[in-house]
């Protein structure tokens, strides 16, 4: 159950900020998203999109533990 | 070599004070406080979301690049998070340095990267609705200045 | 859209505070605080020596043309004359403007002329004596990225 | 009786401030001084020195009235 967070646009897409998840990966994560919230899924493939694991920037594949914490990450405006 | 986020507003002149207290060495203190705008009668509430751990780690990474790069004796990134209302303050900034060159250009940096690049999210709530801001053109100008 | 020439010690803070209050359509504030630095021991005194009625029309001259150059909404100079112990802050200038470039470049260029042409004469008084102090290479190289 | 006032090391060098001197003009009181403290007419002769009638600098000569504050004023070294 690895800790799910979305920020900025992307929440408001899904109407959900953080859940808990079931998931080995970060792409068997996207599948799962994709497959439960299609809107979400192509919010999340979208340009300038990244994904954070446990803090940091991951692109491609990450492996998932029961304690991760993944963080996707719409482009950053600045403050 | 600090970074405070808080969703309570701040009083920039109090945070210069404690900034450049006890400083016997230091000959510069550049400050930018960063103001949110009225837009002439047009009631927007800004709002800004960070990822607590990451953005202010990301901002601190930032911020040592810069003392390092410029001799830095000393800088402060104090940010609002949140809902912030028209005329309060957003962001101070503050650098110390021997001579004033170093401190003007490290303070202009930071906040071009804490305006265009930095690990927030900004909506608008204005009358029209809410809506989310991307960096503006000049922003990624601004920032690129710095990557020569 | 004031000059300040006193022989009391300022307070930073309170000065950026002051200036800062009630700005709804400023969306940047920058400033500068010039500190005397202690020069690691060597205990000198820096006594600044203006003409007043001259000193203080030139430097309001020279912020009138900033202000208008970079369509400044207020600015403020804060000088000190007479002795100055070290650590104690000698200048302290503000710019408030509606975006932050603005309000930087002006800051800055009121300190290269404060610090490189505006009417003082500075003496040190040290260890070995009093020395009357010229511009720096560096201050005129400052002065000058502003002529173009 | 012009109202003169001495600047920087150039009141180091006369070892006055200010003082009440009888000139209608600026070259003659730059005679008078010199004529009177040739250390000093050296010094106000000096590179960057400037003079000043009523607080405006004046290149060249000027007529001088008994109200006239002039003010002679080394290279300005900033803050």
């Amino acid at each position: 159950m690895a800790k799910v967070l979305l920020f900025g646009r992307l929440a408001d897409v899904a109407g959900w900020r953080d859940a808990e998840i079931e998931a080995t990966s970060l792409h068997a994560l996207r599948d799962t998203l994709t497959a439960t919230d299609s809107a979400l899924g192509e919010a999340l493939a979208g340009p300038g999109v990244q994904a954070a694991v446990d803090k940091v920037i991951v692109r491609g594949d990450a492996p998932l533990t029961a304690t991760s914490e993944v963080a996707f990450l719409p482009p950053m405006s600045g403050g | 070599m600090s970074v405070q986020l808080q969703s309570e507003p701040f009083e920039p002149g109090g945070l210069l004070t404690a900034f450049a207290a006890g400083r016997t060495e230091t000959g510069a203190v550049a400050s930018f406080t960063g103001i949110a705008r009225a837009e002439a009668g047009a009631t927007t509430t800004l709002e800004l979301e960070a990822y607590p751990g990451f953005t202010d780690a990301e901002i601190a990474r930032i911020g040592a690049a810069a003392a390092e790069r410029w001799g830095l004796q000393g800088w402060l990134v104090v940010h609002r998070v949140g809902k912030i209302a028209p005329g309060e303050p957003v962001v101070f900034v503050a650098t110390a340095s021997r001579h004033r060159r170093e401190a003007f250009e490290a303070c202009d940096h930071l906040m071009d990267y804490l305006k265009s690049r930095a690990p927030f999210w900004k909506k608008e709530h204005g009358p029209d609705g809410d809506r989310w801001i991307e960096p503006t053109d000049r922003d990624r100008t601004d920032a690129q200045r710095w990557e020569t």
